[in-house]
């Protein structure tokens, strides 16, 4: 950890911005287990960027996936509850008065804008939630939840461009999006039917960003844990249109999704013999890739496509990848 | 002043429950009052000519008549008071009958007494009448038609062969709209260029038709019989006298751009003629692309030099022309949605997929033998693209679509029977004449209706061609379909001239953004704006036939005001008391029709404009304005009156302002129906309850009252634009000062009606008075520090 | 403990039931409370406990250590005039006036059957043998009941996040008396999960000590052969004499 | 012959529950479709989405034997297309949650093989079990 905090360092002095951006940040389980990719290669790069991600220091799971009957109240609780500890941490002076929380996972970020907005709409609601808290304060409304790719859009294409050491010249990606990201309408940071978030970064790291008509397409989220076989399906789907459309990675936000596509492709290969594997990375790797930091920030050893072989291909891997 | 008072028996329907001797006996002490009588039926010829006597023998100068509801015989008596040679606004009405007699039956002791207290307000309010004389204006026969689509071109040609001076506005370089573009018409599949094309012709032909193409309309001032019009006609750079249209120039022309008339499927030049029977058929410069235009003087011009006749002229200016007309129509149209914004579609990114306009201009060009593109295999068309859709904000239904893609998937099927055709819809209305014999043909020519509206579009990236899906909702199961080309059947929407226009003259929107016609059932093209009425798709989508219908309809109804050479103004219009006037000029901001200008001093207020709604009297912070007919003074005067003998034996008194549109006719629909409420309440009409200012209510309050109710139409029929907002506004004032003065502000209250909600009247005034007498009246110290405190709590120390 | 002694004794002196044993004139302070719905009239200065047994319960279950330890007496009350219901260790609580309370004696749990050498050390332990840990909606029910003024929820989080250190940081003090599962919505059986957390850290987790690996490697080496050699064929009495003369803390 | 579909006022109280519940207007759905060719679990499902409102309108509590509301993974992409702007994954949830308060849980998580649920990132889990356990 400390040879990562200091490279980042390193790179950002070269790059020199001014001064750091302090947010309050909000990792979610996933990304302390099998999503340390996701979370590593996003608080590197932004550091490269002068952004800091102040993880809050004490926070609950999500509860992912909101509760969306109109009468159930306590499936809210475990996302405000994180909201509290947002504002304490504002109210503390630790991140400049800063009342954005930064997610990272797109599920996290879905579930606790969801909540943020139903309270914020029903003073009802929020007081019901407020009183059955224990010892937190009260919460004001006063968070708005953000995702870290929508922090990058303000920070800017030009900026980020300005960052590459490695541009992924040549390499054919397919963000692929999801759910989590862009619906309902009134929580997604994107035009739910024409998405290109992720499209618009990819092109300032120098990838080529591919056109898979999928990318949208559900991948079958939580089913997997029930129905496994419909998620491969899913996402033989999903993979299939990205390679047509001539894709040779594909890249996300969310851990689920990486680990629907990613890992069903041991699944898809025993049920598609024709199936050609195809990395799925988060977006934030392939951005510390770009940044050249070093390998402990991508942590591809924890993707189930080893991506090493593609990214020597296109000669964007250092041997250490 | 010499006041007469006639109270009526109306044949026992009255004088059975009333004692009508009282109520005259009663009116007879007033001041003023010089006769007071009662008699069997007024509204007879004898009773009226009582009335005229009178006038004579005692030298009346007003009138009260104690009777039936003015809206019943107000006219009556207002002739009669004409005939004996009075003003017929020194004329006042006390309804005793549908707000005494009928709804009181079972307490006839109560009703009399509220009948006194009527006719006592009347009697207040009379002697405060002005003898106003009803003014007329001249109005001309000039016309300004905005918009050369087929509604305008039907308009403009009705006025002018019965002799109307038309001005004809066009923004783009050519009339005739929409239509031209379409192949053929539904369901007579006449061809619509062929039929089209002499009604174009007919335009500059017509001697009274001004056209101008090519210009847009800049500004319009004034009102009914003299709106002052700014047009600015776009330079074309082409002398439109001498260039015949030859094309030399378009040969020569090196630049090349989408043709918007083909729906980019095509391009054209630079310099164009708009289409092929374009009118006026001439070239003209579109300045956008023109290198000479965009780039300076020394490039290109290879136009000007390719032209026999000398007519390229890169000189040429925009020119304001202004003129004056006395009635306008509107009818700018609508323009297709624009599909890139269903993004699921792919337009625009998906090669396949096209517009179901640009499927017009292809049929018309294959029927030509000269397609612009081919058109194989298998075609589905995609029903509500852009219609009843909320994701993209369109609830409404296009009328158009179900239509337009029954003639164009069978035009197809025609072209070549082998072909598979679908169309996917979600219902298929086809409600107009002959329509659903069309539709049966369509599916007796094999076009195969697939009810499902499609959920999303994929393209092959190497084939091109476009996968469906979408569920048959007939059988429940999914479709996964590939078609060769995929037609949008885009929606109808507001045209963007129509924002501009709607600006200018002030013309409200109806919630789907197309222009709001002033009544939905009888005033179907005129609006708000006298004078100013709507023709064709401006006003909603609709097809050509209704389009046309429109054309000629609003061109009558136009007929209908100019062909009287005058016409009288309501008298009922605000007014400026000029002492009090410090020029702030709020009342103008406040104006929702435009009638009060002013830029230093005294405003002016057009009695021509002003609809008399009231709402600039609240926005006066020294009460200068004031509305005849309905003075401050006059209804501050009933008030009195209605509290001349205290509460009257009530334990509280409740003053209902009645909007004329709505409230008052239904309290006499209430009588009519005699309905009984309670009988402590007292209504005073008024034209629209945003007259009603803070101020008033909060006098009413001091001077004894006990709650208010103020009822007004419901917005969407009203005649007054934002009356509701206003009388909102005023009510939550005036709530703010009762309580902070310790008064409940539960006792003003407000209510939408519409003038069959019989029940709901009944019940908001029973609600009102039991809940005043629950709190029992204001007590005096109160009222008097209320009276103190009004105009420093309302405007400020 | 802060039990009335001289009221004590007396009870413990008495020879027929509890309750006729202690001279009501002597007890300045009566309350009332609830068992199980039932009124009882106790001195003010008993724990739950007592109380109990003074109202003439005799305890078989729920009743273990009765020095806070072993967590077998819980107990969950409510106050009158109060909504919340509370919880505690019956032998840490004193009785209060107007108690209405019952006793938990035992949870119903199921305990997961493991063989710690066999598991990974990852979060992944926890999906496999607790996987109702997922539903956990963080509604902080179980810290509110933890008599032991454990942050229970966040050590069941820690679970989630697969942080077997503050797992074990948080949940060290827990004597498994049962509460939070009991009051558990998302049925979660928290102190199993932490006991298996733990286990794992004790087992893969905590730091190994220095020292300890030193005293190994000089065991190996031989290091005290000697000395074990001299003991082990020292006779009783030498024994004793070393023993005596030990090097230990002194007695006060 | 064909079952006869039963239409009543007793079959109101269904649909006046899952409108409760799910805070949607279901009978301004007008059958279009769009959900269910939007909807990514469509292959598995023995009802498809705009069925299942269809029988929400009509009060039909057969629909609670169905697959499809267990199957919806609340993509919303249903959602973000329909026409009328009803949310269609709030009606499956209201559905799911009918079941689900009884006490009937759609999986038993303990009849997972170990090894799977090992493997799952804790948000699956967490997902799964939000939706599919009471």
């Amino acid at each position: 950890m400390t040879s990562e905090k200091h490279n980042a360092a390193q790179t950002l002095e070269k790059a020199g911005p001014s001064k750091k951006t302090r947010f309050p940040y909000y990792p979610g389980c996933t990304l302390k287990t099998t999503a340390q990719n996701l979370e590593a290669s996003a608080l590197a790069s932004a550091e490269v960027l002068g952004i800091e991600l102040v993880e809050l220091p004490r926070w609950n799971c999500c509860g992912v996936v909101s509760s969306l009957a109109d009468d159930d109240l306590i499936h809210h609780v475990a996302p405000v509850r994180n909201l509290i500890r947002a504002q304490e941490m504002r109210a503390a002076g630790v991140v400049d008065g800063e009342t954005r929380l930064v997610t990272l996972c797109s599920m996290c970020f879905n579930t606790l804008k969801r909540s943020n907005a139903r309270v914020k709409e029903s003073a009802d609601d929020l007081k019901t939630i407020n009183e059955f808290m224990y010892l937190e304060d009260d919460y004001d409304g006063g968070v708005d939840v953000v995702h870290f790719l929508e922090v990058l859009r303000d920070v800017g294409h030009e900026r980020i461009s300005e960052a590459v050491k490695a541009p992924l010249a040549g390499l054919k990606v397919a963000p692929y999006y999801g759910c989590t990201l862009l619906r309902p309408k009134e929580i997604g940071i994107d035009d739910p039917e024409a998405p290109t978030i992720q499209d618009d970064l990819l092109r300032a790291l120098g990838a080529e960003p591919v056109d898979n008509p999928y990318k949208k397409v559900c991948c079958g989220s939580y089913q997997i844990v029930q129905n496994r076989d419909a998620v491969a399906d899913l996402a033989y789907d999903i993979l299939r249109h990205a390679r047509i459309a001539g894709a040779e990675a594909m890249t996300t936000c969310c851990p689920l999704c990486a680990f629907n596509l990613d890992r069903s492709q041991r699944e898809i290969g025993e049920k598609h013999p024709d199936h050609e594997p195809m990395p799925v990375l988060y977006i934030t790797q392939l951005m510390a890739l770009a940044f050249g930091l070093p390998p402990e920030c991508m942590r591809f050893d924890l993707n189930y496509t080893n991506p090493k072989a593609l990214l020597l291909s296109t000669s964007l891997a250092g041997e250490e990848a | 002043m010499r006041v007469g008072v006639y109270v009526c028996h109306c044949g026992g329907n009255i004088s059975e429950v009333v004692d009508v001797e009282r109520v005259a006996k009663a009116a007879g002490e007033e001041a003023d009052v010089v006769m007071a009588r009662d008699y069997g039926h007024m509204c007879s010829d004898l009773g009226q000519k009582l009335i005229v006597d009178d006038v004579k023998e005692h030298q009346l100068d007003a009138v009260v008549v104690a009777a039936c509801s003015p809206q019943f015989q107000g006219g009556t008596f207002m002739s009669t008071l004409k005939t004996a040679g009075l003003s017929p606004y020194v004329l006042e009405m006390a309804n005793i009958r549908e707000q005494c007699a009928w709804p009181h039956a079972d307490a006839p002791s109560e009703a009399t007494e509220k009948a006194i207290d009527l006719t006592r307000m009347s009697i207040a309010k009379v002697r405060l009448d002005e003898p106003l004389v009803e003014r007329t204006m001249p109005i001309g026969k000039r016309v300004l038609v905005v918009g050369g689509g087929i509604a305008g071109i039907q308009a403009a040609l009705d006025l002018g062969d019965a002799g109307f001076e038309v001005h004809l506005v066009e923004r783009d370089p050519s009339i005739g709209g929409r239509m031209a573009q379409l192949s053929r018409t539904f369901p007579t599949e006449d061809c619509a260029a062929c039929i089209l094309s002499p009604k174009m012709a007919d335009v500059p032909a017509n001697p009274n038709i001004e056209m101008l193409t090519y210009t847009e309309v800049e500004s319009i001032e004034g009102t009914l019989g003299s709106f002052d019009v700014t047009v600015v006609k776009k330079p074309t750079y082409v002398d439109s006298a001498t260039c015949v249209a030859c094309g030399l120039c378009e040969e020569k022309c090196p630049v090349s751009v989408p043709d918007e008339f083909e729906e980019g499927l095509m391009t054209r030049k630079a310099i164009y003629v708009p289409f092929g029977f374009s009118v006026p058929n001439k070239n003209l410069i579109d300045a956008s692309v023109c290198l000479r235009l965009t780039r300076g003087r020394d490039v290109c011009g290879l136009c000007q030099k390719a032209c026999p006749h000398g007519a390229i002229d890169f000189d040429q200016k925009p020119e304001r022309e202004t003129f004056t007309v006395d009635t306008v129509i509107v009818a700018t149209g609508y323009q297709i949605f624009d599909a890139t914004e269903k993004a699921v579609y792919g337009y625009g990114r998906f090669e396949n997929v096209v517009t179901a306009l640009q499927m017009e201009r292809m049929i018309v060009h294959a029927a030509e033998g000269n397609p612009i593109r081919p058109i194989k295999g298998r075609v589905a068309f995609i029903q509500c693209v852009g219609s009843r859709d909320e994701q993209v904000g369109n609830e409404y239904c296009s009328r158009v679509c179900c239509m337009y893609a029954s003639k164009l998937s069978q035009l197809l099927k025609r072209s070549d029977p082998t072909r598979d055709v679908y169309v996917f819809y979600t219902d298929l209305r086809a409600f107009g004449k002959g329509f659903e014999e069309y539709y049966k043909r369509a599916q007796s020519e094999g076009v195969k209706y697939i009810r499902g509206r499609v959920a999303e579009l994929l393209e092959d990236p190497e084939t091109k061609k476009v996968t469906i899906k979408a569920e048959d909702t007939l059988t429940r199961q999914i479709i996964e379909s590939e078609f060769d080309l995929v037609v949008l059947s885009v929606g109808l929407c507001p045209s963007e001239g129509t924002e501009g226009i709607a600006d200018i003259l002030k013309l409200a929107k109806s919630p789907d953004g197309f222009l709001q016609e002033a009544h939905p059932k009888f005033r179907p093209v005129d609006t708000l704006t006298e004078g100013v009425f709507l023709a064709g798709a401006v006003q909603g989508p609709k097809d050509i036939p209704d389009t046309v219908a429109q054309g000629s309809a609003a061109s009558s109804r136009a007929i209908r005001l100019m062909n009287q050479g005058e016409y009288a103004l309501d008298p009922i219009a605000a007014f400026v008391h000029e002492d009090l006037c410090d020029g702030c000029g709020l009342c103008a901001d406040a104006c929702p029709t435009g009638a009060i200008s002013q830029a230093t001093g005294v405003p002016t207020i057009s009695e021509a404009l002003c609809t008399g709604c009231g709402i600039c009297l609240s926005a006066c912070p020294r009460d200068a304005l004031d509305l005849h007919c309905y003075t401050n003074d006059q209804l501050l005067a009933a008030v009195e009156a209605a509290l001349k003998e205290g509460r009257n034996g009530h334990g509280t008194i409740i003053l209902v302002f009645a909007d004329d549109t709505a409230t008052y006719r239904l309290a006499d629909n209430v009588g009519t129906g005699k309905m009984p409420y309670s009988t402590n309440t007292r209504i005073i009409r008024v034209p629209s309850g945003s007259r009603v200012t803070p101020k008033l209510m909060l006098r009413a309050f001091e001077l004894g009252v006990d709650g208010i109710l103020i009822g007004e139409s419901e917005s969407k029929s009203s005649p007054y634009a934002g009356s509701v907002e206003a009388i909102g506004r005023n009510v939550s004032t005036v709530r703010g000062v009762l309580e902070s003065e310790g008064i409940d502000p539960g006792r003003v209250r407000f209510t939408e009606f519409v003038t069959v909600m019989l029940g709901k009247f009944v019940g908001e005034l029973n609600g009102l008075s039991e809940f005043a007498e629950r709190l029992g009246p204001i007590p005096h110290d109160q009222r008097e520090t209320l009276g103190r405190n009004v105009n420093g709590k309302l405007f400020g120390a | 403990m802060n039990t009335s002694t001289g009221i004590m004794e007396r009870i413990a002196q008495s020879t027929s039931s509890v309750t006729t044993g202690v001279d009501a004139a002597d007890i300045k302070h009566w309350v009332t409370i609830y068992v199980m719905g039932r009124a009882y009239e106790v001195p003010a200065d008993l724990t739950i406990m007592t109380a109990m047994e003074f109202a003439g319960y005799r305890l078989i279950r729920s009743c273990g250590c009765r020095e806070g330890f072993c967590g077998a007496c819980a107990t969950v009350f409510r106050r009158e005039g109060e909504y919340k219901l509370q919880s505690a260790l019956a032998c840490q609580t004193k009785v209060e006036d107007g108690m209405y309370l019952v006793q938990i004696p035992f949870t119903p749990a199921e305990k997961a059957v493991y063989d710690i050498g066999q598991e990974e050390y990852a979060y992944s332990v926890f999906n496999k043998h607790y996987p109702e840990v997922a539903r956990c909606v963080s509604c902080n029910t179980c810290t509110k009941s933890c008599p032991q003024d454990l942050e229970v929820m966040d050590y069941v989080q820690a679970a989630i996040k697969g942080d077997f250190e503050a797992l074990t940081e948080a949940s060290f003090d827990c004597i498994q008396c049962g509460l939070c599962a009991m009051r558990c919505p998302a049925e979660i059986v928290q102190y199993h999960v932490a006991q298996l957390g733990r286990r794992m850290y004790g087992r893969y987790g905590s730091p190994t000590p220095g020292h300890l690996g030193e005293r190994l490697a000089e065991l190996k080496d031989g290091k005290f052969d000697e000395a074990l050699d001299a003991l082990v064929s020292a006779t009783t009495e030498k024994l004793e004499e070393l023993y005596a003369a030990r090097e230990r803390e002194s007695d006060d | 012959m064909a079952d006869k579909l039963v239409i009543s006022t007793e079959n109101e109280a269904f649909l006046a529950r899952i409108t409760e519940l799910s805070g949607e207007t279901i009978t301004v759905c007008d059958q279009c479709g769009t959900c269910s060719g939007s909807c990514p679990m469509i292959a598995e499902m023995d009802v498809t989405p705009s069925q299942m409102i269809r029988m929400v309108q009509l009060g039909q509590r057969e629909v609670l034997d169905s697959k499809t509301m267990w199957l919806c993974a609340s993509c919303f992409a249903c959602t973000v297309r329909c026409p009328r702007g009803l949310d269609v994954a709030k009606v499956a949830e209201a559905l799911r949650q009918v079941t689900l308060r009884k006490a009937i849980d759609r999986i038993n998580i303990r009849a997972i093989p170990a090894d799977e649920l090992a493997e799952l990132p804790q948000i699956a889990l967490v997902g799964a079990l939000r939706k599919l356990t009471g």
